[in-house]
C-alpha cells in the first residue's frame, strides 16, 4: 500500500513537450508510472516519444484517456492556471512541480481546487514516489526501495539525502512526498500523516520540516492527538538568520515566528522524536519500528 | 524584494491614498534644499530595508532648511543594523491627533491575506500584539471575494469613534489593499495612520514587502529594487540565479537544494564549524553557476575552507564537477575544498575530479567534518 | 406554525434612519415584529423612537441584542454590500426590499450567502408575513389573516390583490412570501415550495407567477415529484410583449423563453390548478383544502 | 437598456478587442464621405435597436463611395420591426474566410454569467441553438473566481483547430469578458467573429444589452442611450420615474406595480379589450407621477378609456386620487376612465374623487370590465 499514488494512477503531463516535461516524462514511464496523457495547447494530436499521446487541453486528456492524476511543469507564470484547468476537468490528485508561482496566483488556486474536493501537491515540490510501483515529479527513482516508512518533506534534495540513508541502511518506503516550500502549498504535513495513518502498509514516519510558518507545530499537535504511528522529525536551518528567505520562499523566520528550536520544541513535547542531523533518522526509525 | 519608505509611499500615493509629500536626498545640500522648498519643520528619515530606524536615531525633526541639511548630514552613512544608509526621505512634519496601525500581510495559515489593525499606532506592532492582543484586530479577506465594503468600514470602526474618520479610515483601508495587490505584496503596513487636528487622516510612515515571484508582472515595482542597500555578492548572485545569503562564518558552502543546504549549514555548525554562508546553486546543471558560486565565496576574506555537498537528482554531479575544474582554471582558489558528490552520473564526476586532483566523499558527515577541520587548519 | 419567520425572529433593520426604513420598521413594531436592533453607519449609541438600538454595524447588533435576521431598506448602490454584512454577521434570515440593485452584484452576493448557510429574501421585494405574527418588510398587515394557505409570489401589488381576496373568503394565511421580481434573487419559489411542504400548519399554497426565466417551470416539476399539499398557481404577463421589461428587470420574454402560456401549460402538466384570474384563487383554494 | 452596434464596437474597441474600423452616418453625403476616406467596398449597416436587420434589408454592400451614398439612402428612414432607421455604420468590407459566435450572457438559471460559442457564426445564434444545439459550446463563469485563462482557451478550442487562431480569439474571449464586465452588460455578442483570409481573428459585429441598475455606476455607457431610438412617451415615462411599455389596443392602463399591471392587463384581454399600455406607477405617492401618467396615455389617440387599479401598500390611494383630480385640472381629459382604488387611505381617496365628480371601485373585475366596456363605447 501507498498513500496518493498507486498502480491504479493514469497520469497526465501537462506541459509534456517542455524540456522539464519531457525529461521527466520518459523519467517516470521508466520508473513504470503509467503516463497516459500530455498536455501542450498547440500540439494535441501529436504522439509524445510514440507512446504518449497529447492534447490540447486536459479535460480531453480526462475524457479520451481516463487520466485522474496530473503533473504541472508549465512555466511558473501559467503554473496556477494549470493547477485550476486540472481542478476543473475532475483531476483528483495535482503534483505542480513548478517553482516561482506567485502567492496571489495560489491564494486563489487553493480554494478553488478544495471547492472540487481535489488535491494539489506543491507548488515547487519535488513530487511524490511509491517505491517500484508509481513516481509522480522528479524524486530519483535509484533512491528509493518498497518498505514500511512514510517520507513526507518540504524539501528536495534534502529528503533524497534522508530518503537513500534510509534505504542503504535497508529501511524501505511506503511512499515519499515531497510538499514544497512555498508558503502556500496544496497539501500539508498534517494531510500527509493523516494518510500515513491510515495506511495500514505505513509503520513509520519520517517527517523533514524547516524553517517558517507554523505547519510542523501544527502537525506535531496532530501526531500527538491522533497519531499511533512512531514519527521522526528534522528541522532545517538552526543556523538561518532571521527575516531572510533560505532559497524557499517559505523558509523564512518572521520576527520570531518559525525557528528551528521553537519547531524542535513543538516536535518534542508532542513526542516526536528528533533527528538532529539527517543521519540519526537511520536510527530512530529502526528503534521505532 | 524589500523597497524603501519613500518607494512604498510612492506606490501609495498612486492608488489615492493621502500621503504628505516628499523627495529623496543622497547628499545635506539636497535634504536642504528640499526642506527650503516646503518650509517649516521637517523630518528626516533614514532609507534602508530594516526597521528600528527611529530607535537607531535614524529618523530626526529639523526645524528648517539649514536644521534639514544638520540632520540629514547626521543621517548619511550613518549603520543602522549593518546597513549603511545612502539616502533619506525629506518630509515636512505634521501635527499629530492620534496615530493607529494599518497593515496587511499575506498569513500562512489563514492561506490568505490578514488586515491587522490598531489604535495603537507608531509603535512596533509585534509588540502591541505581544503586551496587549486585544487592542489589534484581524480580518481575513476571502481570496474569491476579496476585500468587502463593509469589512473595510468594520476594520475603520475599530480605529476611531467619529464616522468621517471612520470613512477616510475605510477608503484608506480599500485603496490599501488594492496598492497590496496591484503590486504583488505580501506586506503592506502604515504606521503610523494619524489623524490631524483638523480631522484629516493620513499615511506618515509605509512599508511594503514584495513577493520575489510575482516581480515578472509588475516591471515597475521590480525597477524598485535598490542594489546599493544589498552586499554586491548577493546582487551578483541573484543576477547568476543562485540563492545565495552571506553569514559570518568561515566554512563556504555550495549546495544544491534549499533544505539541503540549511541542513549542511546546520551540520557545519554541529561539528564546530560555522557557516560563511547560505548558497543554493538550484536544480539546473550549468556549469557557469558553479563558476559564480566559487567566484562569490572566494571573495569573502573570512572563508577558510569550501564545502560542496551535491545531491545529484536534476542536477547532474559531473556538471557541477567539471565546473569546479572550469572555476580552478579561471580563478585562483586559495583556499582548500571539500567536496562531495553522490547521485546522477556521479561517477564520472568522480573520474573528472580525480583528473584536476580533487578528491570526492560520498558521505554528507564526512565532508562537513572534513571543511570544518579544514578550517580549522586541520588536514589537506 | 409558517416558514421563516415566527415568533423567534429578531430582527435587525440596516437603514433604519433612512426614509424608508423608519417609516417600515414603525409598521413592523405596530404589527408586533420583534424589531431588536437598527444599524445606520455613524448613528450607532442612538435609540430609535425610544425603542429600538442603533449600531454602527451589523456584527454588534447580533452581539449586543442577539439578532437572527435582518431586513435591508439602504439605496440599491450599497444593497449588496449590506446583504453580505449581514451574512459574515451570522444572521440566518436577510431580507432585502431595496429595489435596483445591479445584477453583478447579485452574482457575488448569492454564493456567498449561500456558503454562510444563511437564507437571502430579493432583493426587490415586499418580504414576507406571518399573519397574527409578524411581518418584515413591507406587506400590509391589514390584508392578512391567520390560516392554513401559504403564500408565494414574484410580485408584490398582486400578491396584497390575491392574499386581500382570500382573506375576505375567510381563508387564511400561514406566511406569506414575495420572492422578488429580479433575476437573480436568493430564494426562489421550489424554495418556499419545499419550506411550505414541510410546514404542518400549510395545507394548500398559491403560487404567483410571472413571465420571464425559468423558474415556475422548474417549480411546477418540483410540486408534481416532490409535493404532497395542492397547489393552486397563476402567472401574470399574458398580454406582455416579447423583449421587454414589463417592470420587474426579471419579467422579460427572451426569445420565446418564459412565456405566461409556457409556464401555465407546466403548472398544468405537472397537476397545478391554473388560476386564470386572480379571482380564481379563493375558488380553487377552497376546493383544494 | 440596448445601445447600438457601433457603440458596442467603440466598448470592444477600447478593451482591445480588434474591431475593423467604422464611423455612423446620418445621411447619404456622410456616409459617401466615410467611404470614399477607406476607399474600397464598404459595408453600410442600419443601427438599430432589433436583430434580423440583414434580412429586413438593412446591411448592404456598397463597391464604392457612390454606391455607399446610394446603399444609405435606401437604409436610412426605413422601418425595421417598427423601428425607424435614424443612423448608419459604414465600415470597410472585409475578406472571409469563415464566421464563429462568441456571447456572453446572464444567465438566470445558473446565477451567472456564461459563455456561449460556436463555430456556427454569422446566423441567428437561437436558431442554431434550435437546430444543431451540439454546435455550442457553453461555459458558466463561476462569479467568484472570473473567466480563467483556460477556460478561454477552451473555448476558442471549440471554435478553432489551429493554436495560432485559437489564442487570438481566446484573447478576444477574455477582453470580451472585461468589456461585458466593466460595461456592466447582461448580453454581449460578436456576431460573427471572422478569421480573414490571412488567419487574423476579427469582431465584425457586436451586441450589447446593458443592466439598467447599473447605469449610475457606468456614466459612460449611460450616455450612449439613444433616445431617438424609442418612442418619445417612453423616454417621458422613464424621466418621470415610470415604467411604460407601449401596446396597440385602447384600454390605457394605470396600476401600482407590475405584477398588478400585467395581470390588469391579462384580465383586459380576457374581458374581450386591448390593453393599449403597461405602466407601472410604482410604489411612491407622488401625485405629480399620476398626472405625467395621464399625459402619456391621453396623448395615445388609440386609447378609448383609461383604467385605474391601485392597491394601496406603500402607495397611498388619496395620492393617487389627488393626482387624477390635479391631473384633470392641468389637461383635458376626454376619455372616460373607470377607477378602482383600495388598501391605504381608500376612504379618503373615494371622497376626494367624489368631490370632483369622479365614482370609485373596490373590486378589480369590476373595473376591468368597466373600462372594457367604456372603450367599446358602453356605459358612462
Amino acid at each position: 500500500m501507498s498513500i496518493f499514488i498507486d498502480g491504479s494512477t493514469r497520469l497526465v503531463v501537462q506541459g509534456i513537450t517542455g524540456r522539464d516535461g519531457s525529461f521527466h516524462t520518459r523519467q517516470m514511464i521508466e520508473y513504470g508510472t503509467d503516463v497516459v496523457a500530455g498536455v501542450t495547447p498547440g500540439k494535441g494530436g501529436q504522439m509524445f516519444d510514440d507512446s504518449v499521446p497529447v492534447f490540447n487541453t486536459v479535460v480531453e486528456a480526462v475524457s479520451e484517456r481516463g487520466a485522474n492524476t496530473s503533473v504541472v511543469y508549465v512555466p511558473a507564470a501559467f503554473a496556477a492556471d494549470a493547477v485550476l484547468e486540472a481542478a476543473e476537468a475532475g483531476i483528483e490528485l495535482i503534483v505542480c512541480i513548478s517553482e516561482g508561482v506567485p502567492v496571489q496566483d495560489m491564494m486563489r488556486v487553493l480554494p478553488f481546487v478544495e471547492e472540487r474536493g481535489a488535491r494539489l501537491i506543491g507548488p515547487n515540490c519535488p513530487g511524490l514516489i511509491t517505491p517500484g510501483v508509481c513516481k509522480v515529479g522528479i524524486l530519483p527513482g535509484q533512491i528509493v526501495a518498497p518498505g514500511p516508512v512514510g517520507v513526507v518533506s518540504r524539501s528536495g534534495t534534502l529528503t533524497y539525502e534522508v530518503v537513500f540513508q534510509l534505504t542503504r541502511a535497508g529501511i524501505g518506503q511506503t511512499t515519499c512526498v515531497g510538499i514544497g516550500g512555498d508558503p502556500l502549498i496544496g497539501t500539508n504535513f498534517v494531510d500527509c500523516l493523516e494518510a500515513f495513518e491510515a495506511d495500514p502498509d505505513t509503520r513509520a514516519v519520517c517527517m523533514i520540516g524547516e524553517i517558517g510558518g507554523t505547519d510542523e507545530q501544527v502537525a506535531a499537535e496532530f501526531v500527538r492527538d491522533r497519531m499511533s504511528k512512531p514519527v521522526v522529525g528534522f528541522i532545517a536551518g538552526r543556523t538561518a538568520p532571521p527575516g531572510r528567505r533560505m532559497g524557499h520562499a517559505g523558509a523564512i523566520i518572521s520576527g520570531s515566528e518559525g525557528t528551528a528550536d521553537e519547531k524542535m520544541r513543538a516536535f518534542r513535547e508532542c513526542g516526536i522524536a528528533v533527528a538532529e542531523l539527517p543521519a540519526d533518522f537511520v536510527g530512530l526509525v529502526q528503534a521505532g519500528l | 524584494m524589500n523597497i524603501h519608505e519613500y518607494q512604498a509611499k510612492e506606490i501609495l500615493r498612486a492608488h489615492g491614498i493621502p500621503v504628505p509629500p516628499g523627495e529623496v536626498a543622497t547628499s545635506p545640500e539636497e535634504a536642504e534644499a528640499i526642506a527650503s522648498k516646503y518650509g517649516g519643520p521637517v523630518v528626516v528619515k533614514a532609507q534602508v530595508h530594516t526597521g528600528g530606524r527611529g530607535k537607531a536615531g535614524g529618523v530626526k525633526l529639523a526645524d528648517d532648511a539649514a536644521d534639514a541639511a544638520e540632520k540629514a548630514a547626521a543621517i548619511l552613512g550613518m549603520e543602522i543594523k549593518g546597513l549603511t544608509v545612502e539616502k533619506v526621505l525629506v518630509t515636512p512634519a505634521e501635527e499629530i491627533a492620534s496615530e493607529a496601525y494599518v497593515g496587511i500581510v499575506m498569513d500562512r495559515a489563514s492561506q490568505a491575506d490578514v488586515f491587522m489593525v490598531s489604535s495603537e499606532g507608531g509603535v512596533d506592532i509585534e509588540e502591541v500584539a505581544a503586551s496587549q492582543p486585544e487592542a489589534i484586530t484581524k480580518l481575513r479577506v476571502d481570496p474569491r471575494y476579496g476585500l468587502l465594503p463593509h469589512q473595510a468600514m468594520g476594520l475603520a470602526w475599530a480605529l476611531y469613534d467619529d464616522v468621517k474618520q471612520v470613512r477616510q479610515a475605510a477608503s484608506i483601508i480599500r485603496k490599501l489593499h488594492e496598492a497590496y495587490r496591484a503590486a504583488g505584496a505580501t506586506l503592506a503596513e502604515i504606521n503610523p495612520l494619524i489623524v490631524t487636528p483638523e480631522g484629516e487622516v493620513k499615511a506618515i510612515d509605509a512599508k511594503m514587502n514584495i513577493d520575489d515571484n510575482v516581480l515578472f508582472r509588475v516591471p515597475d515595482v521590480e525597477a524598485m529594487r535598490d542594489t546599493s542597500a544589498e552586499p554586491p555578492a548577493e546582487t551578483k548572485a541573484r543576477d547568476a540565479g543562485l540563492s545565495y545569503i552571506k553569514l559570518d562564518g568561515d566554512v563556504g558552502c555550495v549546495v544544491n537544494g534549499a533544505g539541503l543546504a540549511m541542513a549542511t549549514m546546520d551540520m557545519v555548525k554541529h561539528y564546530g564549524g560555522e557557516p560563511a554562508n547560505f548558497l543554493d546553486i538550484g536544480g539546473s546543471s550549468n556549469p557557469d553557476k558553479v563558476v559564480t558560486a566559487l567566484e562569490i565565496i572566494t571573495a569573502d576574506p573570512r572563508v577558510k575552507s569550501i564545502l560542496f555537498n551535491i545531491f545529484g537528482g536534476i542536477t547532474r554531479c559531473d556538471d557541477v564537477a567539471n565546473g569546479i575544474v572550469e572555476a580552478t582554471n579561471r580563478i585562483e582558489i586559495d583556499r582548500p575544498i571539500a567536496i562531495r558528490l553522490t547521485g546522477t552520473n556521479e561517477e564520472e564526476a568522480v573520474e573528472i575530479l580525480k583528473q584536476a586532483g580533487f578528491a570526492a566523499m560520498t558521505d554528507m558527515d564526512e565532508v562537513v567534518k572534513e571543511a570544518v577541520s579544514l578550517a580549522h587548519g586541520g588536514s589537506d
